[in-house]
C-alpha cells in the first residue's frame, strides 16, 4: 500500500515536472503554432542559469601555494569562497540558497533571451511552413547547446537544494500510514508546489486578461487581427518571452532532481511534444492534464509487478499512452478543431 | 591521355609508407561521454608525443619493455586522425570505416562504452586491421564478442564484481539484502550478472533486479519500492549520466540514512569513473566502487603518467585516459618487437606478452581471449577532497589472481576469437 | 420518382434545429432552386446530400439509392458533385491541374494507384479539361497557380473542375456569389446550355434573384429549417411568406 | 498629382479631400496589380469601386489597409491629415481605417462574442456590442456560437458588425452584399445609410452595381489596376456605354 | 510541369553521370572512400523516398528511422541465415520494411498534422527503445546485430577460413575496391557504392515518375485539399497509405543496404534524433523537389564525416603559414567550429540556410540563379529543381 501511495507521489511529482516543462511549450506551439525544437534548449539554459548563478556565488580567489605542489609537479592552488569571506554567514546562505535565488535571475535572463529569439529568428517564421521552423529551431537548439557546452563541459553538473529542504518528509503519517512507510524528499514537494503556482498564475493570467484570446486569434490569423488595430507582433514577442520564462524556471527548479549537462533540453524535447499533442494541441488544461496523466502512468509502468507481466512497458508506456489516447480521442486529451491539423 | 593503374596489392590492409604510420582515435566528441573522450584524445596525442621523441616520454620510461626508443615505431613517425563515435555503434563503425578507408589508419582505438567497442571491434576484424579497446567495461568484449583482432586493456565487468566482493564483506558484513537497479542494456547486464554472482557468494541475498530505461533522467519511480523492499544495500548498475543521476536521487530520497534489518543502509556503485564522480558531486562521499586506474597511484609508472599528462593539460588523467595512452604504447611496443606491421605479427607480440610499469603492476594480455589480467582498484568517494578531481580514494588493491577466471567461464562463453585478418 | 428524394430530414446543432423536418423532391433533369433567408439551412441541407454531415432523422435518396451514411468520395463517385459557398480548389497547383485532377478520379475510380503513368501522357484528360477551361472562360490562365486569382475567378474554376466530371447532379452553393454581372450572365448561359446539352440535374443554392429566376425550373424557399413554399417561379414572387421571410417588401 | 481636375469632386473644387489616394502602386511577388491608383473622397461620402474579376479593386482596398500583401510600392495614402501610407496595419487600424475583407476572415477558434471584443481591444472602440446585436439580432442569438460555422450570411454580418465596434473614419466594404438574402441586403443598406450620417466615409466595392450605385455618392471604375472612370455615382448610371462596357448593366 | 525546358531523360542521364563520377569528384574533398561515398548514395535513396511521403501529400512522419532500422535487421539476419548474398537480404529488407509501414501508417493516417507526426515518432521511439533492451534476442540490443562465426547461412558452402564472410552479389564482394590514379589523385572505385549507385539511380527515376503520374499529382492535391479531393470523388486515404508504405520501402532498401555495405545494424539507427536527420535532409535540401532530399542527404553525410575529423593539430596546419599567434587564435577560433564542435557548424548551416534559402538549397540555388541569370539559367535549375508547386509560375499575360 506504502509502494502504491509512493508511486502516486512519483506520479504527481514527475507529472508536475512534464507539465511545468510542457506549459512553455504550448504556449509557443499550440498558441503560436511555431514547431519550437528549441524549447527543451530553453530548459536547459534555465538550468545553466542556476548553475552559472552558483558559480558565481561560489566564486573563489585562487592563490598559489609556495610549498606544496601537486601531483604533476605545478603548484598547488588555494581556494578560498570570495562570499563568504566578504559575507560570512549570509554569503554561506545565499550559496546554500541558490537554486531558489537563482530563480529571481532567471526570470528577467530567460525572457530576455525569449524576446531575442522571437524578434531575431522566430518572427519570421511565423507563416513558414512547420517543416522549415522545426529546421531553424532544431539548429538553434544544436547552437545552444553547444555554446553551453563549450563553458560547461559535457558532464553533468551537481547541483543541491538548499539544506533545509534536502531532507524527507514523512508523507504517509499525513495519510494515516506508519511513520517511515512513505517518506519523500521534501525538494521534491517543493517542484510540486512550485509547478502548481506557475501553472495556475500561468493559466489566471491568459484566463483572466484578454491575452490569451488575442493571441489565440493572432494565430488564427494574424493579418485580420492586424486589421483590428492590435499590434500583434508585441503580444507574440511577449507569450515567447513568457513561454522561455516558464521553460527557464521549469529548468531552474529541476537542478536538484538532475544534474544538468548540456543535452539535458533535448532529452526533454521528445517528451514535452508528445505532453502537449497528447494533451491537445492549444488546449493550457489539456497540457497540465496530460503531463500528469502520463507521469502516473510512468510511474505505474515501472513497477516490477507490471513489468513481470508486460517486460519492457515502462520503455514505451508514454508512446503507447500517446497512440491509444490519439487513435481515440482525434485532437488529444482537450484539443480544439482545426489547429495545427494541416 | 591520363594513365590508370591498379595500385599494387599489399599483403595487409594499410600498409604504411616509409615515413609515417598512421593511427585512428575514435572517440566520443558529441553526446554525453563527449568529455570522456575529449580526455581520451589528449591521451592519444600524450602517446603520439612521447612515441615520436617529444615531451618526458611519460611512461615510456617505466614501461617494462624497452623496445619503444621514442623514434617513432620502426622508424616511422606516429601520425594520427581523430573522429567521432558518437557514442553509437552505427557512427562509429562509419567514423572508423573513413579512418582505415580514407586515412589508412592501421590501427584503431577509443570508444567510451561497450556496445561501441564491440560493434568496432568487429570492424577491424573484418578489415584486417588492429582495434585497441578504449573504455569498455561489459564482459562481452573478450568473451562472447572478442576477436582476433582485438586487444582491451581495460578491465571487465567480472573483474570489478571480483575485486569489490572482499571489501564489500569487509565492510558491510556477509549478511546483507541487495537491491540492483540495472541499466537495461548489454553492459548493464553483464555488471548486474557479475556483481549479483559475487555478492550472493559472500552469503548476500539478492532481493530483486530491476531494469531501467538507458536515460530514464529521474529514477523516482525505481527508487521508492526500495524503500520497504527489505533490501539494506543498493547496487546501482548504471554507468554515465544515469549513474549521476540513479546515485544523487538515490541519495536525495534518504536511502542512506536509513536503517533497514538493523543496519546501515549502503549503496554500492560497481564501475566508477572521476568524471562522473564529478557530476554525482557531494552523493558519491563514502560510496564503494572499482576502477581500473587512478591518479592518485603512487607507482612510479603512474606518476611519471600524471606528471607528463598534468603537466600537458593542467590537470591529472582520468582513467579513459590511462587506458588510452597505455592501449596506444603498448599497440606500438608491439610492432616494435614483431618488427612487422602486419596485424596477425601485432596479434602474436601481443598475445601472452607480460609487462609491468603501466601503472596497474604486473599484468598480462591473454592469448585466449586478448583480456589484460592485474590489479583493480576498490575505491571510495572521498569525504573531504582536496580538489575538484581529488574525489575517489584507493581503498583496497585487489591482486590480479584474484580477479583472473578461466576464459571458457560461463559469464564468458560462447563466441570465438577467430583468426587474426591482415585483410587484404 | 425525382432523382434526389429527401424525407423528413432533420438536424440540430446543439440547442440549434437548423433543419426542421425537410422534404424535397428534385426531378430528374431540372434546375432546382433552393432559396431562403440567411442561416436558414440550405448550406446544412447540402452538406447532408453529400456526406459532410449526416443528418439525426430522414432519409436522402438518390437515384434510387440511400445517401445518408456514405462517405463524401463514395457519393461523389455515385454521381454527385458540389461546388462550395466558399471556393475549395486546390491553391498549390496550377488551375489546368485542377480540373485535371477530377477527370482522373472520375476515370480511375476512388483509388488507383499508377506511379508509372504521366501526367503529361493523359492527353484525353487534358484536352478535356482544357475544353472545361474554356467554357468558364479559363482557358488562357490555365498555367496559372491557382492560388493567384481573384475570388471569383476562383469560383469559375470550382464550377469547371465540378463540370469536368460530368456528374448526374450537380449541387451548386451560391455559384455566381461575387461575380461580376457579366460573368455572371455568362454562367447562367453555361447553366443552361449544359442543362440543354446533357442529362443533368442542378440544385442551386443563390441569393442573386436574377440567376434563381433565369435557371431554375423549381423554387424551395428555406426558413427556420423548412420548406416553407415549393412552387414554380412564377408564383413565388408573389407569394406573401416568400416576401416576408427573403425577399423584403422593398423588391420589385 | 496629375489629374487632380478629374480627380476632385467638381462641385467642391477648393475643399480638400478627406481621403485620399495618389498614384498607388503595388504588387504580389513580381505580378504588377494595382498599377497607379489614385482617389478622393469627402468627409461621409460613400464611394462605389466597380469593376470586374480581377480588375484590383480587392487589391486597392488592401493596400488602403495597409494588410501585408499586395506590397505598395508607390504612393501616397492621406486620411483626414494622416498618412497612411507609412503605417502598419494595425497603426492604420488605429487611425480609423476599417476592412470588411471579402472572404469575411472570422476567426476561427473564436465564439461570436469574441470576434466582437477582439475588435475593441485596440482603442478607439465604435458601437457597443449590444447595439451591434440589435442591429444584426441573428448574431445576438448565435454569440456563444464558434463564428466560422455561421451560416456564410450571417458571416458577412459579423464581419460588418465587427468593422462597426471600432470607431472609424474611413469603412472599406469588400463585397458587403455577397451571399445575402434579399431581406438582409435592404437591412445593411439601411445601415450604410446610418453610418453615412454618422460622418463615416465608405468605399464600397460590389458586384451589385445597381444596388452600390443607388448608394453611392461617387462611382470608380477599375479595369486591369487602373481607374477608366471616376465620377458621380448619378453620372454613370445615366453613362450607358459605361455601364454597358464595364458592368453589364 | 508542363513544357518544361530540360526533359526528364535529360535530367536523368545528367543525374546518372554524375552520380557516376562521384569517386571521381569526391576524392579531391576527401570524401572519395567507399563509406561515404556508400552514404551518399543510401541516404540519397532514403531521403527521397521520405520526400515522396512528405514533399508530397505534406504528411511529415517523424518515424522513418524505423522502417531503416527494421530494413538493416532484416538484411543482418537473411545474413546470419540465409547466405551472404545480397538479393534475399534486399528483398527481405524491403518487404518487412514495407509491412511495417503498411501497419504504422494505417494507424497513423486515421490523424493528420502534427498529430500524425506524433503517432508516427511514438511508433519508432517504440521500436527503439524495445530494440535496445527487451528485443536484444532479435536486435543484439546496445551492440546491434553483427554476423558471427557459427551463423548456419544455409545456403552459403561451409565456412572455409576463420574470418567472416562479406556481403556480395554472386560472388562480387561489396567492399571490393580499387585504387585508379587518375591524374595523381587516387581514386577509389568500390563495387558497393555502384551497387548503392544503381539502386539510387533506380530510385531517382520511380520517384521521378511519382512525380509527373497522375498517383503524383493526387498526393500534391491531398497536400493543398484534402478536403476538396474527398468531395471529388477520391478516398485519399489509400493514396496516402500507399505514399507511405513506398516511402517506407524505400526507406527498407537504404537500410538494407546499409547492412549491405556494412553488415551491423544498431538500434540507434531507429531513434527519433535518426528520424529527424531524415527530416532535415529533406528540408535542407528543398522538401517537394526531386533533388533536394539527395542534395541535403549528401551535405549532411559529409558534414558529419569530414568536420568531426578536423581536430586542433588538422586546423593549426591550415594556419601554418601565418605568424605563431595568429595562427593560434584562428586554431581556437575555428577549432570551435570543427572536431567535437561540427555539430554547432551543423546548428549554425540550418538556421542560415533555411533563414536565407527558404525552400531549401535547391530552392535557393534556383532563386539565386534567377537573380543572376534572370532568364536562361534560371528555368534550368526550375526543371531540376521541379517544384511540387509546379515552378510557381507567375501570372501568364
Ligand atoms: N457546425 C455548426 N454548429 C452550430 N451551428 C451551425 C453549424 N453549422 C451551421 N450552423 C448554424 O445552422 C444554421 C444554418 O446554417 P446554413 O449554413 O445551412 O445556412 P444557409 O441557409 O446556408 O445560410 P446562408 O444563405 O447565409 O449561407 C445557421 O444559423 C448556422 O449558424
Ligand atoms: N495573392 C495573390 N498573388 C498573386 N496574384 C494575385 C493575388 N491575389 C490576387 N491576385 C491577382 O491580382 C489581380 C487582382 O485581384 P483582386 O482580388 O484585387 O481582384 P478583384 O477586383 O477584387 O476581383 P474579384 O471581383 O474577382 O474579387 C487578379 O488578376 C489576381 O489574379
Ligand atoms: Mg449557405
Ligand atoms: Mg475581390
Amino acid at each position: 500500500m506504502g509502494d502504491i501511495v509512493l508511486q502516486i507521489l512519483n506520479g504527481l511529482d514527475k507529472g508536475s515536472a512534464y507539465a511545468l516543462i510542457a506549459l512553455g511549450l504550448t504556449l509557443i506551439f499550440g498558441t503560436l503554432g511555431v514547431v519550437n525544437f528549441a524549447h527543451g534548449a530553453l530548459f536547459m539554459l534555465g538550468a545553466f542559469v542556476t548553475v552559472t548563478f552558483t558559480n558565481l556565488l561560489s566564486f573563489e580567489s585562487v592563490t598559489l601555494s609556495e610549498t606544496e605542489t601537486t601531483a604533476w609537479g605545478s603548484p598547488l592552488e588555494i581556494r578560498e569562497p570570495v562570499l563568504q569571506a566578504w559575507f560570512g554567514d549570509f554569503g554561506l546562505w545565499l550559496i546554500d540558497y541558490s537554486v531558489l535565488v537563482s530563480i529571481l535571475v532567471a526570470i528577467p535572463i530567460m525572457f530576455i533571451i525569449g524576446v531575442v529569439m522571437e524578434r531575431g529568428l522566430i518572427k519570421h517564421f511565423y507563416s513558414r511552413p512547420h517543416a522549415e521552423q522545426i529546421l531553424v529551431t532544431f539548429g538553434l537548439a544544436i547552437v545552444l547547446q553547444e555554446i553551453v557546452r563549450t563553458f560547461y563541459g559535457a558532464n553533468s553538473i551537481s547541483q543541491s537544494a538548499p539544506d533545509a529542504l534536502r531532507g524527507m518528509m514523512d508523507f504517509g503519517v499525513v495519510l494515516g500510514f506508519e511513520p517511515g512507510m512513505v517518506p519523500y524528499p521534501t525538494w521534491r514537494f517543493v517542484y510540486f508546489f512550485f509547478a502548481v503556482v506557475v501553472i495556475g498564475g500561468v493559466f489566471a493570467f491568459l484566463q483572466f486578461t484578454t491575452f490569451g484570446m488575442v493571441v489565440r486569434a493572432g494565430m488564427a490569423d494574424r493579418e485580420t487581427v492586424g486589421l483590428l488595430g492590435i499590434d500583434i507582433d508585441k503580444r507574440f514577442t511577449f507569450m515567447f518571452g513568457l513561454a522561455a520564462t516558464v521553460a527557464g524556471l521549469a529548468g531552474v527548479m529541476y537542478t536538484p532532481i538532475l544534474s544538468p549537462n548540456y543535452q539535458l533540453g533535448m532529452d526533454f524535447l521528445v517528451l514535452s511534444f508528445i505532453v502537449v499533442v497528447v494533451g491537445g494541441m492549444g488546449s493550457l488544461p489539456g497540457a497540465v492534464a496530460a503531463g500528469f496523466l502520463l507521469g502516473i502512468l510512468q510511474s505505474f509502468a515501472s513497477m516490477n509487478e507490471v513489468k513481470e507481466i508486460i517486460p519492457g512497458i515502462d520503455q514505451i508506456i508514454i508512446y503507447l499512452v500517446a497512440v491509444i489516447i490519439l487513435l481515440t480521442r482525434p485532437r488529444g486529451l482537450l484539443g480544439r478543431a482545426g489547429v495545427m491539423e494541416d | 591521355a591520363p594513365t590508370f593503374f591498379t595500385s599494387a596489392a599489399n599483403a595487409f590492409t594499410n600498409a604504411p609508407g616509409a615515413s609515417s604510420v598512421t593511427f585512428g582515435f575514435n572517440v566520443p566528441q558529441s553526446g554525453a561521454y563527449a568529455d570522456e573522450g575529449a580526455d581520451e584524445l589528449r591521451a592519444y596525442q600524450l602517446a603520439v608525443k612521447h612515441l615520436n621523441g617529444e615531451g618526458d616520454g611519460g611512461m615510456l620510461n617505466t614501461f617494462s619493455s624497452r623496445a619503444l626508443d621514442g623514434t617513432g615505431i620502426l622508424g616511422r613517425k606516429v601520425e594520427y586522425v581523430t573522429g567521432d563515435t558518437q557514442t553509437k555503434s552505427d557512427a562509429a563503425r562509419a567514423s572508423a570505416r573513413s579512418m582505415i578507408e580514407q586515412d589508412g589508419a592501421i590501427m584503431i582505438t577509443g570508444g567510451s562504452s561497450s556496445g561501441v567497442a564491440v560493434a568496432v571491434q568487429g570492424l577491424c576484424q573484418e578489415a584486417g586491421v588492429i582495434f585497441m579497446a578504449g573504455l569498455t567495461h561489459s564482459n562481452d568484449t573478450t568473451g562472447k564478442d572478442k576477436k582476433a583482432n582485438g586487444f582491451r586493456h581495460f578491465f571487465n565487468a567480472y573483474m570489478s564484481a571480483a575485486a569489490l566482493a572482499p571489501v564489500l564483506s569487509a565492510n558491510y558484513g556477509n549478511d546483507r539484502k541487495a537491491y540492483h537497479l540495472t541499466a537495461d542494456y548489454t553492459w548493464g547486464w553483464t555488471q548486474e550478472e557479475s556483481i549479483a554472482a559475487a555478492t550472493e557468494n559472500l552469503g548476500w541475498e539478492t532481493i530483486n533486479k530491476v531494469r531501467t530505461p538507458l536515460g530514464a533522467g529521474d529514477f523516482s519511480q525505481y527508487i521508492t519500492p526500495i524503500l520497504n523492499s527489505g533490501a539494506d544495500t543498493l547496487i546501482l548498475n548504471h554507468y554515465g549520466n544515469d549513474m549521476v543521476n540513479s546515485l544523487t536521487q538515490a541519495v536525495q530520497f534518504g536511502l542512506r540514512d536509513r536503517q533497514v534489518n538493523g543496519k546501515d543502509f549502503q549503496i554500492v556503485v560497481p564501475l566508477y569513473s572521476r568524471l562522473m564522480a564529478q557530476g554525482a558531486g557531494e552523493n558519491v562521499k563514502g560510496i564503494f566502487g572499482s576502477t581500473n586506474w587512478h591518479w592518485s597511484l603512487q607507482d612510479e609508472a603512474s606518476q611519471a603518467f600524471v606528471r607528463a599528462f598534468g603537466q600537458e593539460y593542467g590537470f591529472p588523467p582520468s582513467q579513459a585516459a590511462h587506458t588510452c595512452y597505455v592501449q596506444t604504447l603498448l599497440y606500438a611496443d608491439a610492432v616494435q618487437r614483431g618488427g612487422d606491421f602486419n596485424p596477425c605479427a601485432v596479434a602474436e607480440a601481443l598475445e601472452g606478452f607480460e609487462f609491468d610499469g603501466m601503472g596497474n603492476g604486473p599484468t598480462l594480455y591473454r592469448a585466449a581471449d586478448h583480456q589484460c589480467f592485474k590489479d583493480v582498484l576498490v575505491v571510495k568517494g572521498k569525504d573531504n577532497p582536496s580538489n575538484q578531481f581529488d574525489l575517489l580514494e584507493v581503498v583496497d588493491v585487489t591482486p590480479a589472481d584474484q580477479v583472473t577466471y578461466a576464459p571458457d567461464h560461463p559469464m564468458f562463453a560462447g563466441g570465438e576469437l577467430g583468426e587474426c585478418n591482415p585483410g587484404a | 420518382m425525382g432523382i434526389l428524394e429527401v424525407q423528413n430530414v432533420n438536424k440540430r446543432f446543439g440547442g440549434l434545429q437548423a433543419l426542421d423536418d425537410v422534404n424535397l423532391n428534385v426531378e430528374e433533369n431540372t434546375v432546382h432552386a433552393i432559396i431562403g433567408p440567411n442561416g436558414a439551412g440550405k448550406s446544412t441541407l447540402l452538406n447532408c446530400f453529400v456526406g459532410r454531415l449526416t443528418p439525426d432523422t430522414g432519409t436522402v435518396m438518390f437515384d434510387g439509392q440511400s445517401l445518408i451514411g456514405r462517405k463524401p468520395h463514395e457519393i461523389n463517385q455515385m454521381g454527385v458533385s458540389r461546388v462550395f459557398q466558399t471556393p475549395e480548389i486546390f491553391t498549390d497547383l496550377t488551375i489546368l491541374e485542377n480540373v485535371m485532377i477530377p477527370s482522373f478520379a472520375k476515370r480511375d475510380g476512388a483509388f488507383k494507384l499508377s506511379p508509372f503513368a504521366a501526367v503529361k501522357a493523359e492527353s484525353a484528360i487534358r484536352d478535356h479539361a482544357e475544353d472545361m477551361l474554356g467554357q468558364v472562360g479559363m482557358l488562357e490562365k490555365r498555367h496559372m497557380v491557382a492560388s493567384a486569382m481573384s475570388r471569383g475567378d476562383k469560383r469559375r474554376l470550382e464550377m469547371a473542375m465540378c463540370l469536368a466530371q460530368s456528374p448526374k447532379l450537380l449541387l451548386l452553393d451560391e455559384p455566381t456569389a461575387g461575380m461580376a454581372r457579366a460573368d455572371t450572365n455568362a454562367t447562367i448561359d453555361l447553366l443552361k446550355q449544359i442543362a440543354d446539352s446533357r442529362p443533368i440535374t442542378f440544385v442551386v443554392i443563390e441569393h442573386d434573384m436574377h440567376v434563381v429566376f433565369s435557371l431554375a425550373d423549381r423554387i424551395s424557399v428555406l426558413a427556420q429549417g423548412h420548406v416553407i413554399v415549393e412552387d414554380h417561379p412564377s408564383n413565388i414572387k408573389g407569394n406573401p411568406k416568400v416576401r416576408e421571410a427573403y425577399l423584403g417588401d422593398a423588391h420589385e | 498629382m496629375t489629374e487632380t481636375s478629374t480627380l476632385r469632386a467638381p462641385e467642391h473644387p477648393s475643399s480638400p479631400a478627406y481621403f485620399s489616394c495618389v498614384d498607388i502602386h503595388a504588387y504580389y511577388g513580381e505580378s504588377y496589380i494595382v498599377q497607379g491608383i489614385s482617389m478622393n473622397i469627402r468627409e461621409g461620402e460613400i464611394l462605389a469601386l466597380l469593376g470586374r474579376n480581377g480588375a484590383g479593386k480587392t487589391s486597392t482596398l488592401r493596400a488602403i489597409a495597409r494588410a501585408g500583401s499586395p506590397l505598395v510600392t508607390h504612393g501616397e495614402i492621406w486620411l483626414d491629415h494622416q498618412p497612411i501610407h507609412e503605417m502598419s496595419a494595425h497603426e492604420a487600424a488605429r487611425a480609423g481605417v476599417a476592412l470588411v475583407p471579402e472572404d469575411r476572415r472570422i476567426i476561427q477558434g473564436l465564439t461570436v462574442e469574441e470576434n466582437l471584443q477582439l475588435a475593441q481591444i485596440a482603442p478607439p472602440r465604435g458601437w457597443s456590442i449590444e447595439r451591434i446585436y440589435e442591429l444584426f439580432p441573428r448574431l445576438g442569438e448565435r454569440r456563444k456560437q464558434e463564428g466560422v460555422t455561421l451560416s456564410g450570411g450571417e458571416q458577412q454580418m459579423l464581419a460588418i458588425g465587427r468593422a462597426l465596434a471600432r470607431d472609424i473614419k474611413l469603412l472599406l466594404l469588400d463585397e458587403p452584399y455577397e451571399g445575402l438574402a434579399p431581406v438582409i441586403v435592404h437591412e445593411i443598406e439601411r445601415t450604410l445609410r446610418e453610418i453615412r450620417s454618422l460622418g463615416i466615409t465608405t468605399v464600397i466595392v460590389e458586384q451589385n452595381a445597381v444596388a452600390a450605385l443607388k448608394l453611392a455618392d461617387r462611382a470608380i471604375i477599375l479595369d486591369t489596376g487602373t481607374v477608366v472612370y471616376d465620377d458621380t455615382a448619378q453620372h454613370l448610371l445615366d453613362n450607358k456605354d459605361m455601364r454597358e462596357q464595364y458592368l453589364a448593366i | 510541369m508542363f513544357g518544361s525546358k530540360i526533359s526528364d531523360t535529360t535530367t536523368l542521364i545528367l543525374f546518372v553521370i554524375v552520380v557516376a563520377l562521384i569517386p571521381l569528384l569526391a576524392a579531391p574533398l576527401g570524401a572519395g572512400y567507399p563509406a561515404l561515398m556508400q552514404f551518399f548514395a543510401i541516404f540519397g535513396i532514403l531521403a527521397i523516398g521520405f520526400n515522396i511521403l512528405f514533399g508530397l501529400t505534406g504528411y511529415l512522419s517523424f518515424g522513418h528511422a524505423a522502417f531503416l532500422g527494421v530494413g538493416s535487421y532484416s538484411a543482418v539476419w537473411m545474413f546470419k541465415l540465409l547466405s551472404m548474398n545480397v538479393i534475399p537480404a534486399l528483398i527481405l529488407s524491403i518487404l518487412i520494411a514495407g509491412v511495417f509501414a503498411l501497419i504504422i501508417g494505417f494507424v497513423s493516417l486515421r490523424r493528420s498534422g502534427i498529430y500524425f507526426s506524433i503517432l508516427t515518432l511514438a511508433f519508432a521511439q517504440m521500436s527503439y527503445k524495445l530494440a535496445y533492451s527487451v528485443l536484444t534476442p532479435i536486435t543484439n540490443g546496445e551492440t546491434g546485430l553483427q554476423l558471427a562465426l557459427d551463423d548456419p547461412r544455409i545456403l552459403d558452402s561451409a565456412r572455409t577460413s576463420g574470418q567472416l564472410p562479406t556481403p556480395n552479389l554472386f560472388g562480387l564482394d561489396m567492399n571490393a575496391t580499387r585504387v585508379v590514379d587518375v591524374l595523381g589523385l587516387e581514386v577509389q572505385l568500390n563495387f558497393g557504392y555502384f551497387f548503392s549507385a544503381a539502386f539510387l539511380v533506380l530510385a531517382f527515376w520511380i520517384a521521378m515518375r511519382i512525380f509527373r503520374s497522375p498517383f503524383g499529382l493526387m498526393l500534391k492535391a491531398v497536400k493543398t485539399n484534402q478536403n476538396r479531393l474527398n468531395y471529388t470523388g477520391v478516398n485519399t486515404r489509400p493514396y496516402t497509405l500507399a505514399a507511405f508504405v513506398i516511402s517506407g520501402m524505400y526507406a527498407g532498401l537504404a537500410g538494407g543496404l546499409l547492412a549491405c555495405m556494412d553488415p551491423l545494424a544498431g538500434a540507434e539507427r531507429m531513434v527519433w534524433t535518426a528520424s529527424g536527420e531524415i527530416v532535415l535532409m529533406t528540408i535542407l535540401g528543398g522538401a517537394g523537389t526531386l533533388l533536394g532530399p539527395i542534395i541535403g542527404a549528401t551535405v549532411i553525410k559529409f558534414a558529419e564525416a569530414k568536420l568531426s575529423k578536423f581536430n586542433e593539430g588538422v586546423v593549426h596546419g591550415w594556419f601554418d603559414f601565418l605568424p605563431d599567434g595568429l595562427a593560434d587564435v584562428l586554431t581556437w577560433v575555428v577549432a570551435k567550429f570543427v572536431g567535437d564542435g561540427w555539430h554547432l557548424t551543423l546548428g549554425l548551416v540550418f538556421m542560415l540556410v533555411v533563414t536565407f534559402l527558404p525552400g531549401g538549397l535547391v530552392e535557393g540555388a534556383r532563386r539565386i540563379g534567377g537573380y543572376l541569370g534572370r532568364r536562361g539559367q534560371k528555368e534550368d535549375l526550375e526543371q531540376l529543381g521541379s517544384n511540387v508547386q509546379g515552378g510557381k509560375t507567375t501570372a501568364a499575360e
